[in-house]
Protein backbone atom coordinates (compact mmCIF):
# COMPACT_ATOMS: atom_id res chain seq x y z
CA UNK A 1 0.00 0.00 0.00
CA UNK A 2 1.81 2.75 -0.90
CA UNK A 3 0.71 7.24 -1.76
CA UNK A 4 2.47 9.99 -3.05
CA UNK A 5 1.62 13.22 -3.74
CA UNK A 6 3.77 14.93 -6.46
CA UNK A 7 4.77 18.40 -7.25
CA UNK A 8 6.55 16.53 -10.59
CA UNK A 9 4.94 15.12 -13.82
CA UNK A 10 5.30 11.25 -13.21
CA UNK A 11 5.20 8.68 -16.00
CA UNK A 12 2.41 6.18 -14.26
CA UNK A 13 3.26 3.47 -16.71
CA UNK A 14 7.39 3.48 -15.16
CA UNK A 15 5.77 3.84 -11.36
CA UNK A 16 3.69 0.94 -12.05
CA UNK A 17 6.84 -1.11 -13.45
CA UNK A 18 8.90 0.62 -10.33
CA UNK A 19 6.37 -0.22 -7.70
CA UNK A 20 5.86 -4.29 -8.90
CA UNK A 21 9.60 -4.50 -9.16
CA UNK A 22 10.50 -3.28 -5.65
CA UNK A 23 7.09 -4.84 -3.98
CA UNK A 24 7.55 -8.09 -2.74
CA UNK A 25 4.48 -9.44 -5.10
CA UNK A 26 6.64 -11.36 -6.89
CA UNK A 27 4.52 -14.35 -8.68
CA UNK A 28 2.10 -13.83 -6.32
CA UNK A 29 -0.35 -11.90 -8.06
CA UNK A 30 -2.51 -12.45 -11.54
CA UNK A 31 -4.10 -9.69 -11.65
CA UNK A 32 -3.05 -5.62 -12.04
CA UNK A 33 -5.93 -2.99 -12.30
CA UNK A 34 -4.86 0.72 -12.99
CA UNK A 35 -6.41 4.16 -13.89
CA UNK A 36 -5.05 7.09 -15.18
CA UNK A 37 -6.68 10.09 -14.84
CA UNK A 38 -4.70 12.72 -17.31
CA UNK A 39 -5.43 16.51 -17.76
CA UNK A 40 -7.43 17.12 -21.15
CA UNK A 41 -6.75 20.34 -23.51
CA UNK A 42 -10.95 20.59 -23.47
CA UNK A 43 -13.08 21.08 -20.34
CA UNK A 44 -16.37 21.71 -20.31
CA UNK A 45 -16.16 23.22 -24.28
CA UNK A 46 -13.89 25.83 -23.35
CA UNK A 47 -10.31 25.65 -23.88
CA UNK A 48 -7.87 24.82 -21.31
CA UNK A 49 -4.15 25.43 -21.45
CA UNK A 50 -2.86 25.21 -17.88
CA UNK A 51 -4.04 23.83 -14.36
CA UNK A 52 -3.54 24.60 -11.04
CA UNK A 53 -3.77 21.98 -8.18
CA UNK A 54 -4.10 22.81 -4.69
CA UNK A 55 -4.63 20.25 -1.97
CA UNK A 56 -5.13 20.43 1.51
CA UNK A 57 -1.85 18.22 2.18
CA UNK A 58 -2.62 16.61 5.78
CA UNK A 59 -6.11 15.89 4.91
CA UNK A 60 -5.05 14.48 1.54
CA UNK A 61 -2.77 11.96 2.75
CA UNK A 62 -4.97 11.15 5.92
CA UNK A 63 -7.59 10.25 3.43
CA UNK A 64 -6.22 8.76 1.24
CA UNK A 65 -4.48 6.30 3.73
CA UNK A 66 -8.20 5.56 4.87
CA UNK A 67 -9.29 5.22 0.96
CA UNK A 68 -6.67 2.16 1.07
CA UNK A 69 -7.14 0.78 3.93
CA UNK A 70 -11.08 0.38 3.49
CA UNK A 71 -10.19 -1.07 0.08
CA UNK A 72 -7.89 -3.60 1.63
CA UNK A 73 -10.73 -4.77 4.00
CA UNK A 74 -13.71 -5.57 1.35
CA UNK A 75 -11.04 -6.55 -1.47
CA UNK A 76 -8.34 -9.42 -1.67
CA UNK A 77 -5.38 -6.87 -2.44
CA UNK A 78 -2.36 -7.92 -2.54
CA UNK A 79 -0.90 -4.24 -2.98
CA UNK A 80 -2.20 -0.94 -4.17
CA UNK A 81 -0.17 2.44 -5.34
CA UNK A 82 -1.98 6.17 -5.51
CA UNK A 83 -0.16 8.84 -6.90
CA UNK A 84 -1.55 12.15 -7.44
CA UNK A 85 -0.09 15.70 -8.67
CA UNK A 86 -0.54 18.79 -7.29
CA UNK A 87 1.33 22.08 -8.34
CA UNK A 88 0.73 23.68 -11.72
CA UNK A 89 0.07 21.29 -14.53
CA UNK A 90 0.17 20.75 -18.43
CA UNK A 91 -2.19 19.36 -21.07
CA UNK A 92 -1.11 16.08 -21.40
CA UNK A 93 0.02 15.38 -17.94
CA UNK A 94 -1.22 12.11 -15.83
CA UNK A 95 -2.95 13.51 -12.65
CA UNK A 96 -3.18 10.20 -11.12
CA UNK A 97 -2.58 6.95 -11.00
CA UNK A 98 -4.50 4.10 -8.87
CA UNK A 99 -3.24 0.38 -9.21
CA UNK A 100 -4.44 -2.19 -7.62
CA UNK A 101 -2.78 -5.93 -7.47
CA UNK A 102 -4.36 -9.06 -6.71
CA UNK A 103 -4.70 -13.05 -7.40
CA UNK A 104 -7.97 -13.16 -9.10
CA UNK A 105 -9.40 -10.23 -11.41
CA UNK A 106 -12.24 -9.06 -9.90
CA UNK A 107 -10.78 -7.68 -6.62
CA UNK A 108 -7.92 -5.88 -8.28
CA UNK A 109 -10.83 -4.39 -10.80
CA UNK A 110 -13.40 -3.50 -8.53
CA UNK A 111 -11.18 -1.79 -6.35
CA UNK A 112 -9.58 0.23 -8.56
CA UNK A 113 -12.79 1.93 -9.94
CA UNK A 114 -14.04 1.90 -6.27
CA UNK A 115 -10.65 4.53 -5.26
CA UNK A 116 -11.61 6.56 -8.09
CA UNK A 117 -15.26 7.40 -7.74
CA UNK A 118 -14.22 7.70 -3.84
CA UNK A 119 -10.90 9.66 -4.39
CA UNK A 120 -13.32 11.87 -7.04
CA UNK A 121 -15.99 12.84 -4.58
CA UNK A 122 -13.90 12.92 -1.50
CA UNK A 123 -10.18 13.59 -1.55
CA UNK A 124 -9.54 17.37 -1.10
CA UNK A 125 -7.85 18.42 -3.71
CA UNK A 126 -8.93 21.37 -5.97
CA UNK A 127 -8.76 21.92 -10.14
CA UNK A 128 -7.88 25.99 -10.74
CA UNK A 129 -8.07 25.90 -14.59
CA UNK A 130 -6.20 28.66 -17.18
CA UNK A 131 -7.23 29.21 -20.73
CA UNK A 132 -7.96 32.45 -23.06
CA UNK A 133 -10.53 33.91 -20.92
CA UNK A 134 -8.26 33.62 -17.44
CA UNK A 135 -8.45 31.07 -14.90
CA UNK A 136 -11.80 29.89 -12.97
CA UNK A 137 -11.86 27.22 -10.15
CA UNK A 138 -13.56 23.38 -11.49
CA UNK A 139 -16.66 24.02 -9.93
CA UNK A 140 -17.43 20.52 -9.41
CA UNK A 141 -16.33 17.36 -10.86
CA UNK A 142 -18.41 15.46 -13.85
CA UNK A 143 -20.33 11.85 -12.82
CA UNK A 144 -17.76 10.70 -14.86
CA UNK A 145 -19.52 9.84 -18.06
CA UNK B 1 -9.01 28.24 23.97
CA UNK B 2 -7.34 28.23 20.59
CA UNK B 3 -8.46 26.68 17.11
CA UNK B 4 -6.64 26.23 14.15
CA UNK B 5 -8.47 27.38 11.16
CA UNK B 6 -8.11 26.80 7.15
CA UNK B 7 -9.67 27.96 4.10
CA UNK B 8 -9.11 26.82 0.40
CA UNK B 9 -9.61 26.76 -2.82
CA UNK B 10 -11.95 29.25 -4.12
CA UNK B 11 -13.24 29.72 -1.06
CA UNK B 12 -10.16 30.64 0.35
CA UNK B 13 -9.56 33.73 -2.85
CA UNK B 14 -13.08 34.48 -2.06
CA UNK B 15 -12.57 35.40 1.57
CA UNK B 16 -9.41 36.37 0.97
CA UNK B 17 -7.95 34.46 4.37
CA UNK B 18 -6.13 31.46 4.32
CA UNK B 19 -5.34 30.83 7.97
CA UNK B 20 -6.67 32.51 10.91
CA UNK B 21 -6.73 31.31 15.19
CA UNK B 22 -10.26 31.58 16.56
CA UNK B 23 -10.26 31.56 20.82
CA UNK B 24 -14.04 31.01 21.84
CA UNK B 25 -16.22 28.69 19.62
CA UNK B 26 -18.09 25.89 20.49
CA UNK B 27 -18.86 24.36 17.09
CA UNK B 28 -17.56 24.54 13.27
CA UNK B 29 -20.07 27.18 12.75
CA UNK B 30 -19.07 29.34 15.49
CA UNK B 31 -15.59 29.02 13.88
CA UNK B 32 -16.88 30.22 10.62
CA UNK B 33 -18.89 33.24 11.98
CA UNK B 34 -15.90 34.55 13.92
CA UNK B 35 -13.51 33.70 11.13
CA UNK B 36 -14.99 35.62 8.52
CA UNK B 37 -17.22 38.07 10.56
CA UNK B 38 -20.42 36.25 9.87
CA UNK B 39 -20.12 36.01 6.34
CA UNK B 40 -22.71 34.04 4.27
CA UNK B 41 -22.07 30.57 3.95
CA UNK B 42 -21.44 29.62 0.03
CA UNK B 43 -23.75 26.88 -1.29
CA UNK B 44 -22.09 23.18 -0.65
CA UNK B 45 -19.30 24.77 1.85
CA UNK B 46 -17.39 21.63 3.20
CA UNK B 47 -16.17 21.74 6.61
CA UNK B 48 -13.35 19.17 8.29
CA UNK B 49 -12.53 18.98 11.83
CA UNK B 50 -8.77 17.60 12.64
CA UNK B 51 -8.56 16.26 9.12
CA UNK B 52 -11.65 14.24 8.92
CA UNK B 53 -15.14 15.72 6.91
CA UNK B 54 -17.60 16.96 10.03
CA UNK B 55 -20.92 19.05 10.37
CA UNK B 56 -21.39 22.09 11.18
CA UNK B 57 -22.86 21.50 14.66
CA UNK B 58 -20.11 19.52 15.81
CA UNK B 59 -18.58 20.53 18.70
CA UNK B 60 -14.85 21.45 18.54
CA UNK B 61 -12.22 21.49 21.43
CA UNK B 62 -9.09 23.33 22.13
CA UNK B 63 -6.68 22.35 19.55
CA UNK B 64 -8.80 21.57 17.18
CA UNK B 65 -8.03 22.19 13.79
CA UNK B 66 -10.87 23.61 11.68
CA UNK B 67 -10.76 23.68 7.65
CA UNK B 68 -13.22 25.27 5.07
CA UNK B 69 -13.66 24.17 1.74
CA UNK B 70 -15.61 24.18 -1.39
CA UNK B 71 -16.83 20.78 -3.36
CA UNK B 72 -13.66 18.91 -3.87
CA UNK B 73 -12.51 18.52 -7.80
CA UNK B 74 -9.61 16.28 -7.95
CA UNK B 75 -8.63 13.10 -9.75
CA UNK C 1 -8.22 -0.01 -31.76
CA UNK C 2 -5.51 -2.84 -32.03
CA UNK C 3 -5.05 -6.34 -31.42
CA UNK C 4 -1.68 -8.54 -30.98
CA UNK C 5 -1.46 -12.04 -29.95
CA UNK C 6 2.08 -12.34 -29.18
CA UNK C 7 4.44 -15.98 -28.60
CA UNK C 8 6.94 -13.79 -27.20
CA UNK C 9 6.94 -12.14 -23.79
CA UNK C 10 5.69 -8.59 -22.93
CA UNK C 11 6.20 -5.53 -20.71
CA UNK C 12 2.16 -4.41 -20.41
CA UNK C 13 3.58 -1.04 -19.32
CA UNK C 14 5.70 -0.45 -22.17
CA UNK C 15 3.22 -1.44 -24.34
CA UNK C 16 0.94 0.74 -23.35
CA UNK C 17 3.29 3.65 -23.40
CA UNK C 18 4.39 2.83 -26.56
CA UNK C 19 0.77 2.57 -27.72
CA UNK C 20 -0.19 6.04 -26.32
CA UNK C 21 2.87 7.33 -28.10
CA UNK C 22 2.01 5.97 -31.55
CA UNK C 23 -1.51 7.18 -31.43
CA UNK C 24 -2.93 10.20 -32.57
CA UNK C 25 -4.76 10.37 -28.78
CA UNK C 26 -2.61 13.48 -27.90
CA UNK C 27 -4.31 15.89 -25.10
CA UNK C 28 -7.86 14.08 -26.00
CA UNK C 29 -7.80 11.26 -23.40
CA UNK C 30 -8.85 11.96 -19.73
CA UNK C 31 -8.81 8.61 -18.82
CA UNK C 32 -7.22 5.31 -19.25
CA UNK C 33 -8.20 2.02 -17.72
CA UNK C 34 -5.88 -1.35 -17.73
CA UNK C 35 -5.97 -4.75 -17.19
CA UNK C 36 -3.05 -7.02 -16.86
CA UNK C 37 -3.43 -10.72 -16.30
CA UNK C 38 -0.45 -12.42 -15.06
CA UNK C 39 0.98 -16.46 -14.22
CA UNK C 40 1.34 -16.78 -11.19
CA UNK C 41 3.06 -19.24 -9.89
CA UNK C 42 0.05 -21.31 -8.25
CA UNK C 43 -3.50 -21.95 -8.93
CA UNK C 44 -6.08 -23.96 -7.56
CA UNK C 45 -3.15 -25.06 -4.46
CA UNK C 46 -1.21 -27.58 -7.09
CA UNK C 47 2.37 -25.76 -7.74
CA UNK C 48 2.52 -24.37 -11.56
CA UNK C 49 5.92 -24.53 -13.24
CA UNK C 50 5.17 -23.42 -16.86
CA UNK C 51 1.85 -23.05 -18.82
CA UNK C 52 1.44 -23.56 -22.75
CA UNK C 53 -1.50 -21.17 -24.55
CA UNK C 54 -3.05 -22.18 -27.17
CA UNK C 55 -5.53 -20.65 -29.43
CA UNK C 56 -7.46 -21.19 -32.77
CA UNK C 57 -5.54 -18.24 -34.49
CA UNK C 58 -8.00 -17.18 -36.98
CA UNK C 59 -10.82 -17.25 -34.72
CA UNK C 60 -9.40 -15.38 -31.83
CA UNK C 61 -8.38 -12.77 -34.10
CA UNK C 62 -11.40 -11.97 -35.42
CA UNK C 63 -13.61 -12.87 -32.03
CA UNK C 64 -10.83 -10.19 -30.27
CA UNK C 65 -11.83 -7.34 -33.07
CA UNK C 66 -15.54 -8.17 -32.64
CA UNK C 67 -15.19 -7.44 -28.94
CA UNK C 68 -13.33 -4.15 -29.76
CA UNK C 69 -16.32 -3.25 -31.88
CA UNK C 70 -18.97 -4.08 -29.35
CA UNK C 71 -16.85 -2.14 -27.02
CA UNK C 72 -16.49 0.81 -29.38
CA UNK C 73 -20.75 0.86 -29.92
CA UNK C 74 -20.95 0.47 -26.45
CA UNK C 75 -18.89 3.51 -24.69
CA UNK C 76 -17.82 6.21 -26.10
CA UNK C 77 -14.08 4.85 -26.44
CA UNK C 78 -10.90 6.79 -28.04
CA UNK C 79 -8.74 4.07 -28.54
CA UNK C 80 -8.06 0.27 -27.10
CA UNK C 81 -5.50 -1.99 -26.95
CA UNK C 82 -5.50 -5.79 -26.45
CA UNK C 83 -2.58 -7.99 -26.45
CA UNK C 84 -2.67 -12.00 -25.37
CA UNK C 85 0.24 -13.83 -25.32
CA UNK C 86 -0.09 -18.22 -26.84
CA UNK C 87 2.68 -20.60 -26.48
CA UNK C 88 5.36 -21.01 -23.41
CA UNK C 89 4.30 -19.07 -20.64
CA UNK C 90 6.81 -18.83 -17.64
CA UNK C 91 5.25 -17.82 -13.90
CA UNK C 92 5.58 -13.86 -13.43
CA UNK C 93 5.00 -13.50 -17.39
CA UNK C 94 2.02 -11.37 -18.49
CA UNK C 95 -0.43 -13.55 -20.03
CA UNK C 96 -2.82 -10.68 -21.06
CA UNK C 97 -3.33 -6.79 -21.47
CA UNK C 98 -5.99 -4.55 -22.01
CA UNK C 99 -6.13 -1.21 -21.96
CA UNK C 100 -8.72 1.65 -23.04
CA UNK C 101 -9.02 5.30 -23.42
CA UNK C 102 -11.55 7.49 -23.12
CA UNK C 103 -12.75 11.39 -22.24
CA UNK C 104 -14.01 10.75 -19.36
CA UNK C 105 -13.31 7.24 -16.58
CA UNK C 106 -16.73 5.48 -16.78
CA UNK C 107 -16.34 4.26 -20.52
CA UNK C 108 -12.48 3.56 -19.79
CA UNK C 109 -12.95 1.69 -16.57
CA UNK C 110 -16.62 -0.18 -17.72
CA UNK C 111 -15.25 -0.96 -21.27
CA UNK C 112 -12.03 -2.51 -19.62
CA UNK C 113 -13.84 -4.63 -17.26
CA UNK C 114 -16.01 -5.44 -19.82
CA UNK C 115 -13.39 -6.52 -22.27
CA UNK C 116 -11.31 -8.92 -20.11
CA UNK C 117 -14.34 -10.79 -19.08
CA UNK C 118 -15.61 -11.16 -22.33
CA UNK C 119 -12.53 -12.20 -23.20
CA UNK C 120 -11.91 -15.12 -20.59
CA UNK C 121 -15.47 -16.56 -20.88
CA UNK C 122 -15.50 -16.43 -24.83
CA UNK C 123 -12.01 -16.20 -26.69
CA UNK C 124 -10.42 -19.28 -28.15
CA UNK C 125 -7.53 -19.89 -25.60
CA UNK C 126 -6.59 -22.74 -23.68
CA UNK C 127 -4.14 -23.15 -20.85
CA UNK C 128 -2.21 -26.44 -20.00
CA UNK C 129 -0.26 -26.07 -16.90
CA UNK C 130 2.97 -28.02 -16.27
CA UNK C 131 4.31 -28.48 -12.69
CA UNK C 132 5.82 -31.21 -10.31
CA UNK C 133 2.92 -33.77 -11.10
CA UNK C 134 3.04 -33.14 -14.92
CA UNK C 135 0.76 -31.72 -17.09
CA UNK C 136 -3.09 -30.31 -17.08
CA UNK C 137 -4.80 -28.75 -19.43
CA UNK C 138 -6.77 -25.75 -16.92
CA UNK C 139 -10.52 -26.93 -17.18
CA UNK C 140 -12.32 -23.79 -16.65
CA UNK C 141 -11.78 -20.35 -15.78
CA UNK C 142 -12.39 -19.00 -12.53
CA UNK C 143 -15.38 -16.92 -12.21
CA UNK C 144 -12.46 -14.00 -11.12
CA UNK C 145 -13.03 -13.48 -7.10
CA UNK D 1 -18.78 -30.99 -50.85
CA UNK D 2 -15.18 -30.58 -48.57
CA UNK D 3 -15.59 -29.27 -44.68
CA UNK D 4 -12.69 -28.86 -43.11
CA UNK D 5 -13.03 -29.85 -39.62
CA UNK D 6 -10.74 -29.11 -36.42
CA UNK D 7 -9.97 -29.73 -33.04
CA UNK D 8 -8.19 -28.01 -29.97
CA UNK D 9 -6.33 -28.50 -26.58
CA UNK D 10 -7.64 -31.22 -24.59
CA UNK D 11 -10.33 -32.21 -26.99
CA UNK D 12 -7.15 -32.21 -29.61
CA UNK D 13 -4.91 -34.51 -27.33
CA UNK D 14 -7.92 -37.24 -26.42
CA UNK D 15 -8.75 -37.55 -29.69
CA UNK D 16 -5.94 -37.77 -31.22
CA UNK D 17 -6.73 -35.53 -34.07
CA UNK D 18 -5.83 -31.83 -35.20
CA UNK D 19 -7.63 -31.62 -38.33
CA UNK D 20 -9.64 -33.52 -40.50
CA UNK D 21 -12.00 -32.67 -44.13
CA UNK D 22 -15.20 -34.69 -44.13
CA UNK D 23 -17.34 -34.65 -47.59
CA UNK D 24 -20.71 -34.96 -46.37
CA UNK D 25 -22.33 -33.64 -44.07
CA UNK D 26 -25.75 -31.38 -42.87
CA UNK D 27 -24.72 -30.17 -39.57
CA UNK D 28 -22.59 -29.46 -37.28
CA UNK D 29 -23.31 -33.00 -35.43
CA UNK D 30 -22.57 -34.54 -38.34
CA UNK D 31 -19.38 -33.63 -39.02
CA UNK D 32 -18.65 -34.46 -35.36
CA UNK D 33 -19.61 -38.44 -35.89
CA UNK D 34 -17.83 -38.60 -39.46
CA UNK D 35 -15.05 -36.81 -38.21
CA UNK D 36 -14.52 -38.96 -34.77
CA UNK D 37 -16.82 -42.23 -35.88
CA UNK D 38 -19.28 -41.23 -33.95
CA UNK D 39 -17.21 -40.46 -30.54
CA UNK D 40 -19.32 -39.81 -27.48
CA UNK D 41 -19.15 -35.63 -27.35
CA UNK D 42 -17.57 -34.35 -23.87
CA UNK D 43 -19.85 -32.47 -21.72
CA UNK D 44 -19.47 -28.70 -22.15
CA UNK D 45 -17.97 -29.19 -25.95
CA UNK D 46 -18.30 -26.44 -27.99
CA UNK D 47 -18.03 -25.90 -31.54
CA UNK D 48 -17.56 -22.59 -34.30
CA UNK D 49 -18.58 -22.73 -37.48
CA UNK D 50 -16.63 -20.22 -39.79
CA UNK D 51 -14.81 -18.78 -37.07
CA UNK D 52 -18.41 -18.24 -35.03
CA UNK D 53 -20.13 -19.73 -32.21
CA UNK D 54 -22.68 -21.77 -33.21
CA UNK D 55 -25.31 -24.63 -32.47
CA UNK D 56 -24.58 -28.49 -32.97
CA UNK D 57 -27.78 -28.44 -35.31
CA UNK D 58 -26.98 -25.33 -37.51
CA UNK D 59 -26.52 -26.21 -41.28
CA UNK D 60 -23.07 -26.49 -42.95
CA UNK D 61 -22.44 -25.58 -46.48
CA UNK D 62 -19.67 -26.91 -48.34
CA UNK D 63 -16.49 -24.97 -47.86
CA UNK D 64 -16.95 -24.58 -43.91
CA UNK D 65 -14.50 -24.52 -41.36
CA UNK D 66 -15.78 -26.13 -38.18
CA UNK D 67 -14.19 -26.65 -34.78
CA UNK D 68 -14.64 -28.20 -32.05
CA UNK D 69 -13.30 -27.39 -28.56
CA UNK D 70 -13.79 -27.59 -24.85
CA UNK D 71 -14.43 -24.59 -22.53
CA UNK D 72 -12.07 -21.56 -22.99
CA UNK D 73 -9.36 -20.88 -20.60
CA UNK D 74 -7.24 -17.86 -21.81
CA UNK D 75 -6.63 -13.75 -20.36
Amino acid sequence: MSIHISEHAFDPWQEIAKHQKNSSLDNQFGATASFVGTMRDFNDNADVSGMVLEHYPEMTERYLQQLEQQAKQRWSLLDSLIIHRVGVINPANPIVLIACWSAHRRAALDACAWLIEELKHNAPFWKKETGHHGEHWVEKNTDGF
Amino acid sequence: MSIQVKFFASLREKIGISEAKVENATTARDVWNIATNNAKQPDNLLVAINLDYAKFDDAINDGDEIAFFPPVTGG
